[in-house]
């Protein structure tokens, strides 16, 4: 009986589409561990369209945005992912935030020949290449290397890394333990954490036995303010080193005294005044930054230039190409120069990426803020 | 039939049982007596395999049947009923006498879901019919199980044990909590099955209910046999008189 | 020697959530799976009133404490008490659905991202033999064990505390001997909440506090619960100090992305060997 | 022997083949084939608990188990990969066999936390034996499947398949229940103490049930591997579990129907409240509490009342 009822109630839903706007999707992990790379992705996808179509929209025609959490579940992700191409017949889609879910609709995006702009990092988005893939968000090794290329003038040579288990923090490590070997680094320690583990002193006596000259952290949320915290009470002799996931505000208020001293990859979003005046990027970060930041009342994220990158680029695509999904994926792959929140963007045929390690810049935690290491 | 030699436990040095002997002769009812606390049920729980005993030895039919698995007790042919009952609210009269035939029969899974035994399952609705007459509970046969009084759940009880054809049939308290008119069709029925040739054991304190059936009589105390015999003999027993007494004077 | 020291602070905040569940299981005879989420709810409070309301903190421990009796209680009479068939299953589910529900609206009251509260004495690290530890986790053992004992003397000394233990014993008997055990009940909730409070406060400056972070520590108190002999209160404490010092022994001699699987596998292992827990009497079966 | 419920067995076909006819859009489909897992995962987990009285919080260990040894033997080996979902069922059957028999000695309480820390174990392991598993980031190399020569591709092609079976399981499940087994297992669940001394080798009965269930488990969890064409650890941890605690529960334990109507409404649930998001998991939760205080007996105790009245009156 309930569930005849329940085909009913899905039938109504599956005949309500229209088309009339350009019509966007986004899978974005506003629940689950992933939340807080996923909210700011939320909050300025929303910011966005709202503007556009306060401006007149695209070509004159609205944007409706149909956006759906994954709870950081790929299965969802994948369920989520049809649900906007089958229900709401979008046009093309942003997201998913995390590599695992992004990876899981890939071959999705193919079948239904959908444009996906993933604002997760894994290499394996774009490689193999997939002509429906797009990534915004620069890869793992882009910012790996940026932190060797550091430690190597300082001639600092044995690494410890500590990363999380998770979607991030193991990719992260396979660029660790993949560019390490290409750049002649030795990994003395290779160790581990969960997301909701609530004390490191374990992990970091043992690293700390292992004497490295720096320990290289790759987690998000709470976690890698728990290791900056307990690196401090083991007075470990070590430079301590972040990843980009840390690159919010939160982990400093979190962190506290513990954060200073910190060196991590980021992008120029989190110093975008502090940038010289000369800088290209300048203008645009200071502005996404105060619209942001006065929207929504608190600090943005790096993870929120993603989003910021992706529509960019898909609103570009739409001006020129329309709605026509074949002329979208090539006006995608026909930008150049576009200047967005990790760096210039160069998409072709073969780089659905567009970016490379100077996506990154190094930034030191000093008195409870960014500081540009190096321009 | 059962014969008991030596068999003691301790429960954390409390000497629950010691140096018990007797045997339940063939087809006979035996009655095993003695004040709360004197070991009776600890005594069953050891013929059935739930316990284990610390020495002695249980022969069943001249087989040693120490320690063994409950369950192969049971497949040697000794069926039990509980103090506490232990019927399935959920389920039907009929469905919970199955019990007895399951454990019994060890019907094939596979037949049966492919339903490929009808003739075997016919004849067990017959039994369970037959069954339900002899214990004379087949009028209850469509009601709840939490409709049903207390008398006709121990008949319920009695009727499963007997389902599984036992050689022995161990009871345990049989009498208690049932009304005059109850025991009298209770009493009924047990002669009934001492009449189809299965031997009975049972734990009783109903003196009138142990006189007029038991034809032999064991008395615990402490977790000892004071006195054993038949009824009169037993009876007049100075010890057993002692046991009692002092058990209601507590 | 280091993973003694830590998993000695982390073990004692599953000791004070594995008191919760003993304490309900030995009143209402079901797990609550929402236990680990009163300790979120601890850190929460406490970032509430100190943070928002700037309330000093010696006002603000007795308010937060007070409001865990309150949220104990309340639980007990929506969730609990409500059930219209009250077995085992039943209740055990009904405390998953509440879990579900106080984790949904931690996120809509206090937002996804995690908080920080900070530390209530000032920072310093103690040097131990071969570690160290910082002042606010010699608070969290401090505070806990405190909380344990005081929770003891309550139960031997003080005439409700008695009333509980009757009940624990044999509920008929009780409610005979003029314990109402439905009250009692209710404040076992109350109780609960309480020590999964007091945990949350005085382990936020720590590890901060996330609306998700009840999952983890409710499992690994209940971990801590079974390690002990579920009902057993000092069985409870010594299982949340082992399995705290179990977790921080195999993350320091193993692969560390092993460690929870070995610190289950103890688990599993002690449970084969001692059905009943480390602690745990084994019930006299009626039969 | 109880008679076989045909009009419940030919409403649930009459779905099968309705919902194919009607619903034509792939999402829709797809939540459907989503139900369809759930619904085998949910009843599996009925069986244990409400015919046997098993309370097994790691059966999203035995559903990874089985997605993930069907993948990577097929992807490693070149074995074809409805053979080497058979085989992973196998395997897990046997590896519940082993896991089950010092587990199953447990009850109650100690059981749940046994069980949920092997379910913790095998997540731990999916997520680190990355050689295998691909790590936390997930499988990717899974093959197309394959079935007696036959591709199958693509939501409709695989509802037809999962929706078969589903249906062969609700028959088997069906048959099962109106054996004598499943008196059998009831009686286990009521009295341990009773079945014992009635001959029932309880804890054998209690591991072939446990095992048994474990590879139809891993089975369906093969099938859903090929079907997502992408697996991850998270798929597979103690909150599916859970959730396949309260689907059996909201859809009511120990009948055969129960554990259908709970994954159909928890699975359908979320989708309709995609646009209250910050609200969901409260609503969820509500809608937890307020069945399981109402409605003891499930929603599937519900629908029987309601039909049963109908009938009588």
């Amino acid at each position: 009986m309930k569930k005849l009822l329940l085909i009913g109630m899905l039938l109504i839903f599956a005949t309500g589409s229209s088309f009339a706007e350009y019509r966007l999707g986004a899978l974005f992990s506003t629940t689950g561990p992933a939340s807080f790379l996923g909210m700011p992705e939320k909050q300025t996808l929303e910011m966005l369209v709202e503007k556009t179509n306060k401006n007149g929209g695209i070509n004159g025609e609205k944007i409706e945005l149909f956006m759906y959490d994954t709870r950081g579940v790929d299965a969802e992700a994948r369920k989520k992912f049809i649900r906007l191409v089958k229900r709401d017949n979008v046009n093309a889609v942003i997201g998913p935030t995390r590599s695992g879910s992004t990876l899981a609709i890939k071959d999705l995006a193919e079948k239904f020949q959908v444009p996906l702009l993933s604002c997760a990092s894994s290499d394996k988005i774009i490689n193999p290449l997939n002509k429906y893939v797009f990534k915004v968000a620069p890869s793992d090794k882009h910012a790996v290397r940026k932190i060797y290329f550091y430690l190597k003038t300082k001639g600092m040579e044995n690494i410890a890394i500590l990363t999380a288990q998770n979607g991030f923090g193991d990719s992260g490590r396979d660029a660790l333990l993949s560019e390490a070997e290409k750049m002649g680094l030795n990994i003395v320690a290779d160790e581990k954490f969960r997301d909701n583990d609530r004390d490191m002193t374990s992990q970091l006596t043992k690293i700390s036995e292992r004497n490295p000259d720096a320990v290289i952290c790759w987690g998000v949320g709470p976690a890698p303010a728990i290791v900056a915290k307990n690196f401090k009470q083991l007075q470990i002799e070590a430079e301590l080193i972040m990843s980009h996931g840390v690159a919010s505000k939160k982990f400093i208020e979190l962190a506290g005294d513990a954060a200073e001293g910190i060196i991590l990859p980021a992008g120029r979003l989190l110093v975008a005044e502090k940038l010289p005046d000369s800088s290209k990027f300048k203008s645009m970060l200071v502005d996404y930054k105060n619209e942001y930041e006065s929207t929504f009342g608190e600090s943005v994220s790096t993870f929120g230039g993603h989003a910021y990158d992706a529509f960019m680029i898909i609103k570009k695509a739409l001006l020129t190409a329309g709605k026509d999904k074949e002329k979208l994926i090539k006006s995608m792959e026909e930008i150049t120069d576009y200047i967005g929140t990790y760096g210039i963007f160069n998409f072709s045929k073969k780089d659905h990426n567009g970016l490379d390690k100077d996506a990154f810049i190094l930034i030191e935690i000093r008195n409870g803020d960014w500081e540009l290491l190096e321009s | 039939m059962l014969q008991i030699n030596q068999v003691s436990i301790t429960f954390g040095g409390l000497k629950a049982l010691e140096n018990v002997s007797f045997k339940v002769p063939d087809n006979s009812i035996t009655a095993l007596i003695g004040p709360n606390g004197a070991g009776k049920t600890t005594l069953f729980n050891i013929i059935t395999g739930f316990l284990k005993n610390n020495t002695g030895q249980i022969e069943f039919e001249n087989d040693d049947i120490t320690n063994l698995p409950p369950y192969k007790i049971f497949e040697k042919g000794i069926a039990r009923t509980f103090q506490n009952l232990n019927v399935i609210k959920e389920l039907s009269l009929p469905e919970n006498l199955l019990l007895g035939i399951i454990g019994k029969d060890k019907p094939s899974a596979l037949k049966s879901m492919l339903r490929l035994n009808s003739s075997y399952w016919n004849s067990v609705t017959e039994r369970i019919n037959e069954c339900m007459v002899l214990t004379g509970i087949q009028e209850w046969q469509n009601k709840k199980v939490n409709e049903m009084p207390y008398g006709i759940l121990k008949n319920l009880e009695m009727a499963r044990a007997i389902l599984s054809y036992p050689k022995l049939l161990l009871l345990d308290e049989p009498a208690a909590g049932l009304n005059n008119n109850e025991k009298e069709i209770l009493i009924e029925l047990v002669t009934k099955l001492k009449n189809r040739g299965i031997t009975i054991f049972m734990v009783e304190h109903d003196m009138n209910f142990v006189s007029t059936l038991a034809d032999n009589v064991v008395c615990l105390n402490y977790g000892r046999v004071i006195a054993k015999g038949t009824y009169q003999e037993i009876r007049n027993n100075s010890e057993v008189i002692k046991a009692y007494l002092g058990d209601t004077d507590a | 020697m280091q993973f003694i020291y830590s998993g000695i602070t982390s073990g004692s905040i599953f000791a004070l959530v594995a008191l919760g569940f003993n304490i309900i299981y030995n009143t209402t005879g079901i797990i609550n799976f929402a236990q680990g989420e009163f300790v979120m709810i601890g850190g929460m409070l406490i970032y509430t009133l100190l943070s928002i309301y700037g309330i000093p903190l010696f006002m603000a421990v007795p308010v937060a404490l007070l409001l865990a009796l309150i949220i104990g209680i309340l639980f007990d009479k929506i969730f609990i008490k409500l059930v219209k068939v009250p077995n085992e299953i039943n209740l055990i589910t009904v405390t998953i659905a509440a879990a579900t529900i106080i984790r949904g609206l931690a996120m809509v009251i206090w937002g996804r991202n995690t908080l920080n509260v900070s530390g209530y004495i000032p920072y310093s690290v103690i040097s131990f033999p071969g570690g160290s530890l910082t002042s606010n986790s010699l608070l969290v053992i401090a505070v806990s064990l405190l909380t344990a004992f005081s929770l003891s003397l309550f139960f031997k000394k003080s005439s409700l505390g008695k009333a509980f233990r009757a009940c624990y014993n044999d509920k008929m008997a009780a409610s005979i001997c003029g314990v109402d055990v439905g009250h009692i009940r209710m404040l076992a909730f109350g109780i609960a909440a309480f020590l999964g409070v007091v945990a949350g406060i005085v382990t936020a400056p720590i590890t901060y506090v996330t609306y998700t972070d009840g999952v983890m520590v409710g499992l690994k108190g209940f971990a801590a619960a079974i390690l002990g002999g579920l009902g057993n209160f000092w069985g409870g404490v010594a299982g949340g100090l082992l399995l705290g010092i179990f977790e921080g022994f195999f993350a320091s001699i193993l692969p560390s992305g092993y460690k929870d699987a070995f610190a289950f596998l103890i688990i599993l292992f002690v449970l084969f060997l001692r059905p009943m827990g480390l602690f745990g009497k084994k019930k006299a079966e009626r039969l | 022997m109880k008679k076989i419920n045909y009009l419940f067995l030919f409403t649930i076909l009459l779905i099968l083949v309705l919902t194919k006819l009607l619903i034509k859009n792939e999402y829709y489909l797809s939540i459907v084939i989503f139900g369809l897992f759930n619904a085998i995962n949910a009843s599996c987990f009925n069986i244990l608990l409400g015919y046997t009285g098993i309370i097994s919080l790691g059966q999203g260990a035995f559903y990874g188990i089985g997605a993930y040894c069907a993948v990577i033997t097929a992807a490693s080996y070149g074995i074809s990969p409805s053979i080497a979902i058979l085989m992973a069922s196998f395997f897990s059957g046997i590896l519940a066999f082993v896991v089950g028999y010092p587990t199953l000695r447990l009850h109650g309480h100690y059981l749940a936390m046994a069980t949920l820390g092997f379910g913790m174990i095998i997540y731990v392991f999916m997520n680190e034996m990355a050689f295998l598993t691909g790590g936390p980031s997930g499988f990717l190399d899974i093959n197309k499947f394959t079935l007696l020569g036959m591709s199958i591709y693509g939501e409709s092609e695989f509802y037809i398949f999962v929706a078969s079976m589903f249906f062969v399981f609700v028959v088997m499940f069906e048959l099962f229940d109106k054996s004598f087994l499943a008196y059998k297992l009831k009686f286990i669940k009521e009295s341990e103490f009773a079945s014992k001394s009635f001959g029932i080798n309880i804890f054998r009965t209690k591991l072939l049930t446990f095992s048994l269930v474990a590879a139809i488990t891993a089975f369906n969890g093969g099938v859903y591997a090929y079907y997502a064409g992408f697996i991850s650890p998270v798929s597979f941890n103690f909150h599916y579990s859970i959730q396949l605690l309260t689907m059996a529960i909201v859809g009511g334990v120990g009948s055969v129907s129960g554990g259908i109507v709970g994954a159909a409404i928890l699975t359908a649930l979320p989708e309709f409240m995609t646009a209250i998001e910050d609200y969901e998991m409260v609503l969820y939760g509500l809608f937890l509490a307020v069945t399981i205080i109402f409605l003891p007996e499930g929603l599937s105790g519900l629908f029987k009342k309601i039909v049963g009245k109908n009938a009588s009156n």
